[in-house]
């Protein structure tokens, strides 16, 4: 985080970064509550609102009955009256039965009613299961389905710095927000400012400058697209990553401006290609700066199939650094030495959870 | 007393003579370019519930909104201007008929999904509990938004947190043209489903607006004093077309028998009736409520239709708080 | 309807053409059913399912309660058990509610239990509102939602044939199809064979021949491209339509060989750019054909903001023939005089429904 | 009679020690990667409901699979291979725990969202009764999922069309570490919600399988009758963690003292009591069943380890019926 005094910084893990942005949020305002499936429970969702629970009790971290289409719909109703409810759920997949209340009413509620009474700001974290055979209903990663519809903020958070400021920036604002996080970030260290610092919406970053191909990632294929560009470098291929950090609102101008200089692009996704992230981010070049490219356009995400259970299918359908590797070396037209493949970010990871 | 039942009376000739006259308009003209469903037929229930709140209590609606818009206050020129697709409309044009909202009087919202402004209404009502405030929070749906899960997720969620808010279930025995046999078990309930989930229940006939002003009083009541939420099943009957200002007699899913049973049913006479002891002059004052009434929506109507339409060049304000209006 | 003998085919509507397949299918196979509210009424889902009831009654047309979820988790429970349930929806907004059943059961039932087990093969229709003030979540077009996740088939039929044709490919394949239907094309007219054919999905059709630059359209946007090239025509633009039927599978062969030739692209969908239709087919050209861009893509598709009702704002939300006549000149670099506005394909059609 | 009783005791051995088993594998090995959710202390239900039905009859279960997969007769050695991930699995690897399938003997799914396959079983129980066979469709959920709108959604569609569908709610009184006071009101009970939506319900209890084998008796009995559809509340417990192999005394959700009172309501144990009198050498028949059903899952694991996993080349097979496997 430029900016900050070195002081103020220090190392978190990324579920201590989302706790420590939950609880400063709550401490500064108290019209925060948390309100989710066990979120008082003694593994405190993953870490990320055990301190909450411990620091603020039941009223304002809220336990709430298997109803996630009703607890979607209470939290914009909550929202309308004043408070500012996050709701969490431990997979991004159970989203689909809170849709409606997201897409039909926390998204339109502003503009609906004419602009000018308020909206529903609501904040919804999913987390994405990924490893250990969490299988087809437990590892979707929804933010493109969230990011088609106007109204909505949808962020994917790649380091810890990125899942607390979002999340400041989520409960500081006036707009409904779902932010998507990897579940197999959480363990990942990272600097984050002490202070409740907001990181904003639409506004990417560069993980890593470089000059022969622009990788776009999100989420979790950050790290993926920052171990292939090590691998890289050692082969003289320069990857210029590009870290979208919210999806909606998207930097087109920071894709525009890397694209336009490296001449060749590779989007990195954690879900599908069709419709998904990596279509747009693809579309944003194509509009904008299409006579830069010099090379097709390359699209790295899971395969057309639902996700499989049984490890070397997993690892096989999870496209991760190696994938993002010979994409890069593709476009590239290096034919580069057969590279040893990567070992997934991921790696390592203790399951079951 | 009496000038209560007078006006619960009075405000239910008030709606019923604003949606003749907009019925009429709306299939003269062919200008107001939303979809209408009006309550002709179903005054009783929004009179009799929302006279038992304050502006500080909030009421949502669903699909069928004047009724219950007109009955918590809400302004008439703002209402008939966003029919009329104006940018001095309640939502500036941008909802119409099924998102109406008037802050001012607690007219919090309503909207086109089943069920979901269910879910909605507890949500603000648990805010108001949270904060300590004693306010309440009502929702008006049918008997078919009853069938939608996020009903059933909303009873449990109230009645585990205490939540103060009223259902209020205007049961009209038809969801579109689908009687409620085909939708829901012989035998049982929706005052009885709310009852197995833990919120006290009352069946009330939705005809009858003392009887119905009554059973809001306790039900308010109990939930601002924080004695959790309740329920009111209220059967009523509507008069027109599901959506539209036309009669269905001809449409075959029921028979004009039923219907014209039910015209002879109308709340606004039996409350008349049920005053006429006490209140001889009850048929003049209504008379003359009419008059106004009409007075009052023609103007609004007339006011409505020489406003100006809302800008294209502002499009795109309101879908994000950082987009200013 | 190439292929087919003159007196095999006639006209008519597009929703003559949906409930002749609907009839077709039904006395073809005695496993099909339709399910949905109200579909039993006078009106039979805009005359849809009208003649169905008729001639099946109510055991194999069926009304059904006010829950779309369940109802989608039933007709996969039945199409597992061998019947085959087309699900209708009087508004596609309402599939939000459907969409865990949806996604996380009818697509995922065959791959998830091995892929030898049989699949879900339930055909769920919703019907697009437009125009005559729809409002925020009764006029919005989901396709791109439900054609991010593998598993399922979803098509945009844009004529009577291919409401026909697709319905009838839905109800005879083995995959779970959506099929998304814009009510403003319901009173179209269009040569419709007799016969029950199917029409294939994933394979898209040019519907109008050209060469300057090409159009790729889905749904009723397809009429909106075709009327902008008989304009652009008088002003010596040659404009190629390539209607695409279904976007899952998508036809990228006969987008990316119509983009080889003109050049250049505009995508036009009614719903929104951002992770959209259009997103996925710049992606497409941007992936295989980047080479042949000769000038930027264009998205004609609404603004980023919720379905307005005041009916100016619902015109200029709309975004139809005109903005893509404006897009065309622009990619082809003809300041052409400015040309008259061109009156919607749905102009005249009286409301409310 | 007798061996009915017998019978029944010695399946909830079997599982009991399969489970043990794998609980331990699972344990030490970290091989098997698919969270797994035991039954651990809840087999009377799967068992006692399961011996009521045959094959033709259908059940789908929810996330805890494992008892009513083996209870309705799924193959142990195809379980054990899709545990570990193999291609020989009952869903070649691709489901894991969660999702099991055997539909040669009836066990027709298993899936991880909480309360969706009881719309499922609902539409294939419809579908038996649309076709006049006198087959049940059976859906196993747990107090948790009851929560989650779908529920109320398919007992109103059951109850309105008769569906012959057996609701049976394993009641645990934890959806993972929240209690049932916590998500659902006092007073109130699933059985009771699941009849005032239509559908006639019984709560037993849940650690007798004898009580459980009876109650299921008649509710597949009147459903195969045309009678309609059943709920059965079997009040019952989890033994060890929600997911995964270990014990949770110390986690404090949940008290040792209480996890302790229902290991003494050890159904095996109960109903072995129950049985001892008119079978006298009933707990040698126990050892020795404990004894076979340990060979028995120590060579299923044995022989799932050695065999192959799904080849990577066969990634995209079976998304599409077109891609054929
Ligand atoms: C989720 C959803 N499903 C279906 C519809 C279509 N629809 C609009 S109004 C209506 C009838 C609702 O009946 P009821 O709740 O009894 O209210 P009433 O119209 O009788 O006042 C239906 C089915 C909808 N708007 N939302
Ligand atoms: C829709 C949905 N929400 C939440 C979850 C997470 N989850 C998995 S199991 C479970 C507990 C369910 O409790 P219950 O239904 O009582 O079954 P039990 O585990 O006690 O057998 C929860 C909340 C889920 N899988 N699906
Ligand atoms: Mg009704
Ligand atoms: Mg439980």
């Amino acid at each position: 985080m430029t900016g900050e005094r070195e002081q103020d910084v220090r190392a978190l893990t990324y579920w201590q970064a989302i706790s420590e942005a939950t609880v400063q949020c709550m401490a500064a305002d108290e019209r925060v509550l948390v309100v989710g499936e066990g979120v008082d429970d003694f593994r405190g969702t993953y870490g990320t609102t055990k301190e909450a629970f411990q620091r603020f009790g039941p009223r304002r971290v809220v336990d709430v009955p298997n109803s996630e289409n009703a607890t979607a719909g209470i939290a914009v109703g909550a929202a309308v009256a004043g408070l500012r409810p996050v709701v969490v759920h431990t997979r991004a997949d159970f989203l689909f039965l809170a849709m409606d209340a997201l897409v039909n009413l926390a998204a339109k509620w502003r503009y609906m009613y004419g602009g000018d009474k308020g909206g529903a700001p609501v904040v919804t974290r999913g987390v994405v299961g990924r490893g250990w055979g969490q299988g087809a209903t437990h590892s979707q990663s929804p933010h493109a389905t969230f990011g088609h519809y106007a109204g909505l903020h949808v962020a994917t958070p790649a380091t810890p710095a990125d899942a607390k400021g979002l999340l400041v920036a989520a409960l500081t604002g006036d707009t409904p927000v779902v932010l998507i996080e990897n579940r197999s970030l959480y363990s990942l260290e990272g600097e984050v400012p002490e202070a409740m610092t907001p990181v904003p919406f639409g506004v990417g970053r560069v993980a890593r400058p470089g000059t022969d191909v622009t990788v776009v990632a999100a989420s979790l294929m950050v790290h993926e697209a920052l171990r292939a560009a090590d691998q890289l470098a050692t082969h003289g291929v320069s990857v210029e990553v590009v870290d979208v950090r919210s999806i909606r609102p998207l930097d087109d101008a920071i894709i525009c401006e890397s694209v336009a200089r490296t001449g060749r692009l590779v989007v990195a996704d954690t879900s599908w290609a069709r419709y998904g992230f990596s279509a747009e981010v693809a579309a944003v070049v194509a509009e904008n700066v299409p006579q830069a490219l010099r090379a097709p356009v390359r699209r790295v995400t899971p395969p057309d199939c639902p996700s499989p259970v049984s490890w070397p299918l997993e690892e096989a359908f999870n496209a991760g650094a190696t994938q993002i590797v010979r994409a890069c070396l593709e476009v590239c037209e290096v034919s580069g030495p057969a590279l040893p493949a990567l070992e997934a970010v991921t790696a390592g990871f203790q399951g079951p959870y | 007393m009496t000038s209560d039942r007078t006006r619960l009376i009075r405000e239910m000739v008030r709606i019923r003579v604003v949606e003749e006259v907009l019925a009429d308009h709306y299939r003269d003209e062919q200008e107001m370019r939303t979809a209408i469903h009006f309550s002709i037929g179903q005054e009783a229930t929004a009179v009799g519930v929302l006279a038992a709140t304050s502006a500080q209590d909030w009421v949502y609606a669903a699909h069928r909104t004047h009724a219950p818009y007109l009955a918590k206050g809400g302004d008439l020129t703002a209402l008939v201007a966003e029919l009329y697709g104006r940018e001095a409309g309640c939502s500036h044009g941008r909802g119409g008929s099924i998102h109406l909202i008037d802050q001012s009087v607690g007219f919090a919202g309503s909207g086109a999904i089943l069920g979901e402004m269910i879910s909605v209404a507890v949500g603000s009502g648990w805010a108001f509990a949270l904060r300590g405030e004693a306010r309440v929070a009502l929702t008006f749906f049918g008997d078919g938004a009853t069938e939608e899960g996020v009903f059933a997720e909303s009873l449990n969620f109230a009645a585990v947190h205490r939540v103060p808010v009223v259902f209020v279930c205007e049961n009209n025995l038809y969801s579109i043209s689908s009687p409620l046999a085909t939708r829901q078990p012989a035998g049982t309930s929706v005052r009885g489903r709310a009852e197995a989930a833990g919120v006290p229940a009352v069946a009330v006939d939705g005809n009858d607006v003392f009887a119905v002003h009554a059973a809001a009083q306790d039900a308010v009541r109990r939930c601002r004093e924080g004695g959790g939420p309740a329920l009111l099943e209220l059967s009523t009957y509507r008069w027109r077309e599901h959506v539209g200002p036309g009669w269905d007699h001809h449409h075959g899913y029921r028979s004009a028998q039923e219907i014209d049973e039910w015209v002879e049913r109308c709340p606004i006479r039996r409350a008349v009736a049920s005053v006429r002891a006490e209140e001889p002059g009850i048929d003049e004052l209504v008379r003359q409520w009419e008059g106004e009434s009409r007075d009052e929506i023609s103007a609004a109507v007339a006011h409505a239709r020489a406003l100006p339409f809302p800008v294209v060049a502002d499009l795109l304000d309101g879908a994000y708080a950082e987009v200013a209006r």
